[in-house]
């Protein structure tokens, strides 16, 4: 039986590590404008190619190209230019802040803002979002009170869910933002459920989903296509592909050959894979999803093709497993820069306005800061002890009364 | 009054619910057109619409996760699990999720669902139809577990599990949804109708989460058991002539440890009867309470009847199964204060 | 906000339910010999259409037609069609044994017969299999003694397995069968793992593992789709989809507009749909995907397009929810009778020669019936109460010497 | 004898494993390239190469399922799960298919695998970075439950997880992965330097499963304790003044009974501690244990020092954590004989 040849078992690698050039010669990025844009009540078995594709509308030159042009008018425009730019600050300053030990951890998503902000515009207020550690823009976009996060990065007594979770895994039922897992992947299914409630209920809302290109790899992923394509949900998910997943490469992520869109062609749903820097791109994509979704047709799955340019979190140092410059040689550029060049081409920015803006949001950034250190940052201020033994259930039970008294609260 | 299995009465809470509240779905794998395996949701898709009660897919953690989803939309789902021994793939969900959502969301998002699961042996099932994993909920802040043991319990229960806003997980004793099987294997097993639990009104009421009833009164020792168990119990106190006080929980957590605290300081003595393996079963949590909260009035070291710490057999399913018998050994150890 | 239509949930239900007559027209079977074959070593992206094609051999008037014929020789014909005939009568005794009491359960692969038949013949003994409870023809087509599997099914004393495992989960690793688990889906990734461990190891033995349709949904059937991806694992994933799980149909495990052998597409796998119930399309699609894991290059999805034909268990009864002649209609056929159709039109075979072997198969049933009950059936003999504690770990620990102790064995 | 911490001591334990037997590979998140987020497999992929030890997806489940396959081919992979609050997904895997195998094929198959994973609190994880989920395996027949003190038993320990035939479930306690931490929050913390257990040779040792060690000698009271715990246990003793004898688990399962037994019937008082909530954590299976044999010499009730029964808080983290204070007043009403 030994005439067959040895076996051996293939470990993906990334093509490039720290102190190499970087190497974007095996993408496929296709030409801004290229893609095709099937009509909103198109069957899936009709846009398959999208799956393999990369609908792109700006180009290089800051022109927006193609059927996917999705026609924006300048408020609209203006806002989310500085939604991005108000996340990419609140950011920054959050980031210093746990370098000065007022949290204990933060996550950016620099680089990522056109994914959540453009959502935040296309999506309402009233529908939900399930969103992962990466989608502060979603809030931000939608004038959730900075200060109100602040508190909860700085689990200080305001903290509106009582210094019960992590900084950063926000929750607000009122904008739509469902509570944020620390399990990754959970919230998938979650949103899909939440979708055929809203369907059950003869209610006009949907839901939105979104996970990173490695939690795909969780089970939950596959019960959210599952389930979405069986009952129809009115539902988006949205794989923010930010080729990263910690120190691992998208490669452990089981798309060789394929994409992540492409994931959703077994389940018969559309599946569309986007420029995930540009954020006419998202938007107009999301809103397709969306007619899609709110006329009754069902979900969604889009890859967002992007590149995590900052750290996973601030335990983490990337430098130690990918070339230091990738991020700055990214050839899908940066969302901000991107729609700025895009505005300015159009006469409807310029770059004094565009510093301006930046200054507003370092203002609001500091304002907020202020406000939420003056009540105090990690471990000076903090909820009461008695708030421990609240909602664990609706009612503490006896138990939990029992141990309440036992801590003497 | 109608009398009815545990089945019936099941299906007649659910029946009961979907008629009263809107918010109310089921769903889960052949629970629609079919039924259920069991037959606990025979009639109910007919009776209400395809919408209200429906077909999953075989995917426990996309069930459960699609439930806290509605639960957090505002909707009751109510999910069958199609054997206790297949919850495990959606144990992440319960646990991270359905467990923790309103605390972690300080009270803005909740999933108040029901997981209603057949549980238990002895009924030649092997090891992937038999199981009791309820100490594994019992461990998890956040989520109710409760066990009936007669229809009338099973209906008043499952409708106080599916009003609660909070989740439960409902585990249902397969073993006696046709009959109260005591355990004496070689008798002749007869069915629900005739036996005083098996009257179940048609109409909504609930039996209250968190009460333990005292299923036979006694003052000479405190057995505390639970589903299939309490009927095996029974037969087994009868069978020794000891006068034991048998406890039936009916809910885990919340735990009625008044209800118990009460009887085994009156009786000095008590017995833990669970089907589990002995090995942190519930048992072992009992045993903990009771000895914090009655350890001078013990006259005897509190004992576990249980299944044993291997996977639950085939063949050899009456040696495993904790039966009279070996109860009975267990209520002459305590007399005795001899350890078994 | 309610300008929108109302959403509504769609619960997607079979195209008929009992009393009313059997529908087809959705069916799109194509052509035998109409798939067009690729080389095996073609990369997985040029095939794609082969997802959703429908690969025959076996032709209405047992032709075999097309690039799939397997050209196989006399022998293996007639040893794969007598494996599957005592496959079937296998199945009706020990379904009637369950009838008389002698065993708690039992469950046929009525109509299926080929997948495991033909299978069995292209992988060798040394590879492993990752059954699910319906590939009994593993088994039977290898010579496994049909007195082994009966021991088992009566839980005697001689049951190989010790009366641990309900009827039917076999387990030989002798034979190349891994031990069948009762919770769905979970040997995918293992079958994954063991054929890792085998490219580990330099090895040239390969893994096949199969799946009924309903539980594709299960997430580790996406997690093997994805470790078989990343680490190019010499494996065969099958799904046998039969268009039943229990008494729901195949549209509750999410294939709407799309089909179980396109769920690999995404994970960039070579993925192949099948004609279940044709022997030739079955041996050929199986034996291409095994050059090329034995060639190193990697797995290959094979959806099975098949029928149960027969109850799920001996507890159910499927005219409670579909049309009771629905499996005598399926256009597919029965995969004995086509093949048996094929060897008489080639004149390898006759129809006193097929009867024949149904005797000599009801034979050696009876035979193998006869010296199992001589052991015992369920209740009547059984292992000694002691191996209750074996086998728990590799030596019990001192709480099973104890327990074993007050058993009093 | 060099100095090592608690993660450089496991590290050495799989550069051991990895140096003297091909059959073993690790693989896990990030612990390739990288070398783990907690650094525990630094530099392993450089020194052996690709395939010994590598990235996995975020499927937990898919990583212990793979695990088992390749045990059943005749590897001993060892895995880790990057934190135990992310082990649920896998549970299925680990109590249906690793724990039953053996069992089910009645030793035809096998799975040999360790799963490593970091466990509990005290750095301000919050509920999803600090959760101590040893029962829920406890409480699963055929899986092995080893939890280690210090750099030396780490090391041996997993060595002889690894070695050993059934699958282990190798808790790190992560908050003492670089220093005793004794539970003093607010006073300076230590490195690993100095103390007797890190003093670590670099080659292969065992340390047995199923053996418990005095932590502390004392004839007044018994403290059972494991992980971080012993060390809280050790610094609350030392504050009390009580004479407590102090013992450091090492393996849950297999449990070391009889050093128990021994320490209870000379001490006459027992507590038991753990970070996991009350209920259903393995302190009930402890105390049920010591009442069952020590009954007629217990002076006092057993009494539990534990996690609450909520989920993991990030702000009150300190409220949570059964930390000396709490310990002491347990060892006081102990010798009070007061009920806590
Ligand atoms: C179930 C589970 N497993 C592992 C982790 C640890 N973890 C946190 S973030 C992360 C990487 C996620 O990568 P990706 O999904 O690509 O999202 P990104 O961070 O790139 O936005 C991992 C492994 C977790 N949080 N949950
Ligand atoms: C995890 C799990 N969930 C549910 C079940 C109960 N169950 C046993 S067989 C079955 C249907 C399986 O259908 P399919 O996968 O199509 O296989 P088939 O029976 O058609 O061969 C179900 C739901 C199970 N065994 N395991
Ligand atoms: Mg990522
Ligand atoms: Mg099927």
């Amino acid at each position: 039986m030994k005439n067959a040849p040895a076996l051996s078992l293939h470990i993906p690698e990334p093509s490039r590590r720290p102190g190499e050039a970087p190497d974007f010669s095996r993408l496929k990025l296709g030409e801004a404008g290229g893609a095709p844009r099937p009509p909103v009540h198109a069957p899936a078995e009709t846009m398959r190619d999208l799956a393999y594709d990369l609908i792109r509308v700006l180009d290089d030159a800051g022109r927006a190209l193609g059927p996917w042009d999705p026609g924006l008018d300048e408020e609209t425009l203006v806002r989310g230019l500085k939604a991005m730019i108000l996340t990419r600050v609140f950011d920054e300053r959050m980031y210093r802040a746990q370098r000065q030990g007022k949290t204990s951890f933060y996550m950016k998503c620099t680089g990522e803002e056109a994914v959540a902000c453009a959502q935040a515009l296309v999506l309402r207020r009233e529908d939900m979002g399930f969103p992962t550690y990466r989608q502060q823009g979603l809030l931000i976009a939608r004038g959730y009170p900075l200060v109100d996060m602040m508190n909860q990065i700085y689990s200080n007594a305001a903290d509106p869910i009582k210094g019960r979770q992590l900084p950063i895994m926000y929750s607000s039922r009122d904008y739509g933002f469902f509570s944020i897992s620390g399990n990754l992947g959970t919230q998938l299914p979650q949103a899909v459920g939440w979708a055929m409630a809203s369907a059950y209920s003869g209610d006009d809302r949907i839901a939105s989903a979104w996970t990173g290109d490695g939690a795909t790899a969780e089970g939950d992923f596959h019960h959210a296509l599952t389930f979405a394509s069986i009952y129809r949900a009115p539902v988006i998910l949205n794989v923010v592909n930010n080729q990263w997943a910690i120190s691992s490469f998208s490669g452990f992520a089981g798309t060789q050959g394929s994409t992540f869109a492409a994931k959703g062609l077994g389940y018969g749903l559309p599946s569309l894979r986007v420029d995930g820097n540009d954020f006419l791109a998202v938007y107009a994509a999301t809103r397709w999803a969306e007619a899609r979704a709110r006329s009754n047709q069902g979900a969604t799955l889009i890859e967002f093709f992007t590149y995590r340019a900052a750290q996973h979190s601030t335990s983490d140092d990337p430098a130690r497993y990918r070339p230091a410059d990738e991020a700055a040689l990214w050839p899908l550029g940066d969302p901000i820069q991107r729609l700025k060049a895009h505005m300015i081409l159009l006469g409807l920015w310029s770059d004094a306005q565009h510093l301006a803006a930046e200054e507003e949001a370092q203002d609001m950034v500091r304002a907020a800061a202020r406000e939420a250190e003056a009540i105090g940052t990690l471990g000076q201020s903090r909820v009461s002890s008695r708030t421990l033994f609240e909602d664990v259930f609706k009612e503490p039970d006896g138990r939990l009364r029992r141990q309440r008294q036992q801590l003497g609260v | 009054m109608p009398a009815m299995n545990m089945i019936q009465a099941l299906n007649s809470a659910l029946d009961c619910m979907l008629d009263a509240d809107p918010t109310v779905l089921i769903f889960g794998q052949d629970v629609g057109y079919f039924g259920g395996v069991f037959r606990v949701t025979d009639g109910l898709q007919k009776k209400y619409g395809l919408t209200r009660c429906f077909d999953a897919p075989i995917a426990e953690s996309g069930i459960v996760g699609a439930a806290v989803g509605m639960g957090a939309y505002g909707l009751r789902p109510v999910v069958e699990i199609q054997f206790a021994d297949y919850i495990y793939p959606a144990y992440d969900q319960i646990v991270s999720e359905a467990a923790k959502l309103r605390y972690r969301s300080a009270g803005q998002f909740t999933a108040p669902l029901t997981v209603r699961t057949p549980y238990g042996g002895g009924i030649f099932g092997g090891q992937t139809h038999s199981q009791s994993p309820e100490s594994l909920f019992t461990h998890i802040a956040g989520v109710k577990t409760v066990i009936p043991s007669n229809p009338y319990d099973a209906k008043g229960l499952l409708i106080s599990a599916i009003e609660d806003d909070d989740p439960v997980i409902f585990f249902e004793p397969k073993r006696i949804y046709n009959g109260p099987f005591d355990g004496w294997r070689d008798r002749p097993v007869s069915g629900w109708a005739g036996h005083p639990q098996a009257e179940v009104p048609r109409e909504h009421y609930r039996v209250p989460l968190g009460k333990a009833v005292i299923a036979r009164p006694g003052d000479a020792a405190t057995v505390l058991a639970y589903g299939t168990m309490v009927h095996v119990a029974l037969a087994a106190v009868a069978h020794s002539g000891v006068d034991a006080e048998v406890i039936d929980l009916r809910t885990l957590v919340p735990l009625d440890i008044e209800t118990i605290e009460a009887s085994v300081k009156k009786t000095g003595r008590c017995i833990v009867v669970h089907e589990a393996p002995l090995t942190s079963g519930y048992g072992a949590e009992l045993v903990a309470l009771v000895q914090e909260r009655c350890f001078y009035h013990l006259e005897a070291p509190i004992v576990r009847v249980t299944g044993w710490d291997t996977p639950y057999p085939h063949a050899l399913e009456w040696d495993y199964f904790p039966g009279p018998e070996r109860i009975g050994e267990a209520l002459k150890s305590i007399m005795s204060g001899e350890a078994l």
